[in-house]
């Protein structure tokens, strides 16, 4: 089936909602308006108020009754509505949400899924274009997924919500109106990274909204004869790291790609297991592109910020030719 | 708690003795800051439509609520806004361009605070409120007379923030008047979903003194903020204004509010409007004459002109902005960023 | 609002009409759960002193908080407390074994909180009165009559995170009854800098019914939360009961109370000895005989020597159970990090 | 002069609150208690209670008062007790605080500090042993330290307060009684890393608690015939990267030690960075020594969370026999 990666995330939830009784839907507007982004359009109606539940405009609490829910039995999906709006929360989810499991020796398992849509490209206003994923790889207790595709964000989204863990589920929001096709099954498990392109000169490693901006930069390459490997991370928490440790074991070249900051962004994660664990076979550094050690910027100035096609083959270049 | 009112929904004065501090002069006053306020927000609306702006969230409806409480408190009063507070922007003497740089996605924010006493737009819930308790401490301790009035909507009353800096200012008796412009709607939830119990009991409850006015009524409000202010100026400790009023566009030009909300519900308001009531005031009384309103006329329409034109003249911002101002004892890692970014933009103009 | 009271100071029963539902059997119950858990609390605070436990915050002086309203709700109604409601734990069958082993060291929480519907302390103040209005929004989905309740502090009440449930549980009608236990002190901080005006009005405002009652007074409290809660469970809303009662040892083992407060303090509220007041009634009214005092001080006996004999006997856990638990679903990192560090710590073995 | 590290921290404020009247100390019992670790003790004595400044318990209220404060020009250096309780206030630290200069265009400046006793070593229970830099150096717009002496925690703590930019300073709980010099001025900016002790065979890089650690394992390396160099960050955000260059350029081995779990750490960024900018020099991948990917364990088993010297030794002689 074809569909927009925002319409799969739909259908992955009315599947939910529908197969699992205790599966519930929360959030600011999820409701009657469907959501800013329409991600729930259409379930208030079909599975009522009590299972599609138009939240008080606090996060913390969005978080904080979620962990009541599910320690209830429930199965809550949170929607935070920016990703720059999850910071409320941050207390409920790094101290309660990620640790609760561990803190009681296992007596509590917490199956709530909070999807955040996240990045830039869309032309925001401050605060409607972060990229925080880092802060949420790097908190022991939670698993964290980003999906690229309406095929990823169909199925990951499934098995988030089946899974028994705390998902920070992220949504790459310029991708919402991008169209694919989605498949009858998952093919793959949450936490594996993907090969969209293979190639044997350079492996990209990248996720979320910049899986794009890397094929087009794969694409763009070829024509000037450089045959790039494009990996989507798609788990940034934990990381598959055997998956890019075999893949830039093969091509020996790297360079990692993200919207967010460079400077303690997650692709120092990635690059540095790398050149730990492909140190003899890297024929050069692996670099990293992402934002500037800057806040996200005024609209008019995002094209700078974010990677881009250009910035990407700069790299790669400098990277080939090293 | 009764809605405490002023000027009636028919245009009549009611009897209060605040009524007799109404005088022609103020009531012109407030029209015409009301009226170049609904020019402005109809004509950045516009421009949104055009693709001019990125986004812009109306403050059609709520003009009787800024202007009234904005006009009720000193010119070097500090104010802290959210983000729809244009009618008090313009207040503070704030302009088109500084308005609306912010929607057109050329600068983070229009103005500088300390220039206008009048913060940059907030628009994460509620944080505002802390940093305006905060401003209130430094009154105190700087031992001056400022009040600090503070905007905030019914939806981020919700927000923990909000319920901390309430309880704050309570402790610390912080010169601040919390103004709620309770508009019905946060988005698409309404009140009902938001609180169990209205917002000036929960205020009441905390130890602040409280109004709950009619917010489409500029006399009401501008007397209660009047009297809030007072209050707190004479140290009698923090106070909340609650102003009932109506959000009458959509939440942003992002928002399609035909989702939520009934036409019924906006005849309802339609017939409240601000403006219309005050005008009905100035007609009955002959507070305003022909001449006063063709200036009005001819003043919203160099307004809404300017408007246009400051608007598409706003050139897009260089690149290398976006380096400057992160952190003030500046970096030698940005520096760099800077510098090889640079580097990276020339080597296309060299290769062309 | 005036603070309710059935057993003065005096240990005298009022005439309040619930001091007829006042037996000798339901005294001698809470008699016996306060003593019983002042002696865990001060067996725990010498095994602290004797350095067999990391930490320990003593109960001391809030016996009848605790036991008059956790005897005041169902067996199965859950409880989400705080982290120095030992008195309630040890009614819900919390031994010394799970209530020490976290304060020892060896393990981040003591029991299941399912087995016993009584949560795993929160450390983090507020964050349990959330997790409290979900669990109760749980049991409205469910439809059965349960009541949660949910312990907390006067200096939690700052947080934002606790105001926000507070708002939350009236918006959604949430089951839940709020319980304060306003001993005066957040280590150091006296409430006079915690709120301007007091708990149980701000809650009000929030819409929450609300009870003010000395804590101290275990039949007070009894007789106020059996009311909430039936209030609750017919579905009138969520509520909130503050509890007046004194914090009598320090915050913690680590804390030095004499640096903030003072011995006169210490004696009023000596004075208003809950365990005390109690037994004054007990022996006046003849519904505790010689033989009850004994059982009771060999069953206290008892539980001290259990108490030392299960701290001490609590090993230390094994590394590996570190990795244990993080996520549910697994992760192969997870697993490659505990494998190398039991080869790690193999390395040492094979060395020696 | 010789004092602890809690000590030379209370000195320093105390200079800052003699010389500067807009100067205030904020936080929850930092003024009759003198803090929970006695930072702050005779603080208030001597300046008042309007200027050391006990708080409500509300985190996100102490920084978000302390912006407002800092908007009508003063100077709030704010406690937070413990590690674990600075999430409540992360709102207003990444969203207000780091971005507020920016957004304004330079119009405001928020010279704020905020104080956080950090990481384990203490025996304390859950949320009180967080190793959370990693967060705040991933924060455009923030500027974070780390104190390991008491000469750092005097006079960055002075550097600090002086500085206009925001900054997170964080002070090694298990370091508060160590004692050391204070000289009478400050030997280096805020910024630099230092080395704090030389070597020819591999650079330990570390910062804060771990600095000690380092210093043990160098001693004892040394007794096998193993000369390490020892290179203390200080700055964690922005980081002295020319210097941790210089100094692994020169050594050819590197090992990262910190607390925090070492996913998305803050040791991935150095050890990326110098697999970046060393890329020629390195004999051996950079390894990072670190907590595990769990929640900070219960105190009986933090011996076996924290890197010590063993763990810090057996990096060692992994990368020298490379
Ligand atoms: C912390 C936070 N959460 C969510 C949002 C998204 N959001 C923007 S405006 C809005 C509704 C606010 O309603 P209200 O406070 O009543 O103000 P109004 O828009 O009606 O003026 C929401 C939920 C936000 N900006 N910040
Ligand atoms: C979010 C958070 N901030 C700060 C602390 C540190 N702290 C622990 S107990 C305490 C005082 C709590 O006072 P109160 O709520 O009255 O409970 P009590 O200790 O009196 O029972 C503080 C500030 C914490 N645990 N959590
Ligand atoms: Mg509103
Ligand atoms: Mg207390």
């Amino acid at each position: 089936m074809t569909t927009t990666l925002s319409r799969a995330l739909t259908t992955a939830l009315h599947h939910a909602l529908e197969t699992d009784p205790k599966v519930l839907v929360m959030g600011q507007d999820v409701g009657g308006l469907g959501g800013v982004f329409r991600v729930t359009d259409g379930l208030q109606k079909d599975f009522g108020p009590d299972r599609v539940i138009d939240t008080p405009i606090a996060e913390a609490g969005i978080v904080g009754t979620a962990i009541g829910l599910a320690q209830r039995g429930y199965r809550p999906v949170c929607e935070i509505q920016f990703d720059g709006f999850v910071y409320p929360a941050f207390n409920q989810i790094v101290s309660q949400l990620a640790k609760m499991h561990a803190r009681t020796g296992g007596a509590i398992t917490l199956p709530v899924v909070i999807r955040i849509p996240v990045s830039g490209g869309i032309g925001a206003v401050e605060h409607h274009s972060e990229s925080n994923e880092a802060y949420f790889a790097h908190t022991a207790g939670l698993r964290v997924v980003a999906a690229a595709t309406p095929q990823d964000a169909h199925w990951l989204l499934r098995q988030a919500i089946e899974s028994d863990d705390p998902v920070i589920f992220f949504e790459p929001k310029c991708r919402y109106w991008s169209k694919g096709e989605v498949a009858d099954g998952p093919d793959l498990p949450m936490h594996a990274a993907r090969t969209v392109r293979p190639g044997g000169d350079l492996t990209l490693l990248t996720w979320g909204s910049m899986v794009e901006t890397c094929l087009a930069a794969a694409a763009a390459a070829e024509e000037e004869g450089h045959d790039l490997e494009v990996v989507d991370l798609r788990s940034l928490a934990p990381i598959d790291v055997e998956a890019l440790v075999g893949a830039v074991g093969r091509t020996g070249r790297a360079v990692v790609v993200h919207e967010a900051p460079v400077t303690g962004g997650l692709g120092g994660e990635v690059a540095a297991s790398l050149a730990e664990r492909c140190f003899d076979r890297l024929e050069a550094p692996v670099r990293r592109v992402g934002g500037f050690d800057v806040p996200y910027p005024a609209a008019r100035l995002e094209s700078h910020y974010r990677p881009d096609l250009d910035r990407v083959l700069d790299a790669v270049d400098r990277t080939l030719a090293y | 708690m009764e809605t405490y009112v002023l000027l009636g929904a028919d245009g009549r004065l009611s009897d209060e003795p605040a009524a007799r501090d109404v005088t022609p002069e103020l009531c012109r006053g407030l029209y015409r800051d009301m009226v170049l306020a609904r020019r402005l927000d109809s004509e950045a609306y516009s421009l949104q439509r055009q693709g001019e702006l990125g986004l812009w969230l109306q403050c059609l409806g709520q003009e009787a609520a800024q202007v009234g409480s904005i006009r009720a408190i000193r010119d070097d009063d500090p104010v802290f806004p959210s983000y729809r507070d244009h009618a008090a922007a313009l207040c503070r003497g704030i302009g088109p361009e500084a308005l609306l740089a912010q929607w057109r996605g050329v600068r983070q924010s229009g103005w500088d605070p300390a220039e206008h006493r009048f913060g940059v737009y907030t628009l994460v819930l509620a944080a505002q409120l802390l940093h305006a308790v905060g401003y209130a401490m430094g009154v105190q301790r700087d031992g001056t007379d400022e009040v600090v009035l503070a905007y905030f909507g019914d939806g981020s009353s919700s927000e923990g923030e909000a319920n901390e800096a309430f309880n704050w200012a309570a402790t610390v008796n912080a010169p601040v008047v919390f103004f709620c412009q309770n508009n019905q709607w946060a988005i698409s939830t309404p009140t009902s979903r938001q609180f169990g119990a209205p917002l000036h009991r929960r205020a009441a409850g905390f130890g602040l003194a409280t109004e709950l006015v009619d917010g489409n009524d500029v006399l009401a409000v501008h007397a209660a903020t009047r009297r809030a202010a007072e209050t707190v100026r004479r140290g009698g400790g923090p106070a909340l204004v609650e102003a009932t009023t109506y959000r009458m566009a959509g939440h942003s030009t992002s928002d399609d509010p035909t989702r939520y909300r009934t036409e019924a519900e906006l005849d309802h308001w339609r017939a409240r409007d601000p403006i219309d009531r005050l005008r009905t005031l100035l007609d009955r009384e002959g507070w305003a004459d022909e001449a006063f309103h063709a200036d009005l006329d001819a003043e919203a329409d160099a307004l809404g002109a300017e408007t246009r034109r400051v608007c598409r003249a706003m050139p897009d911002p260089d690149p290398s902005t976006m380096f400057d101002h992160v952190l003030p004892g500046g970096s030698p890692v940005l520096a760099a960023q800077r510098d090889g970014y640079a580097a990276y933009l020339a080597s296309f103009e060299d290769a062309s």
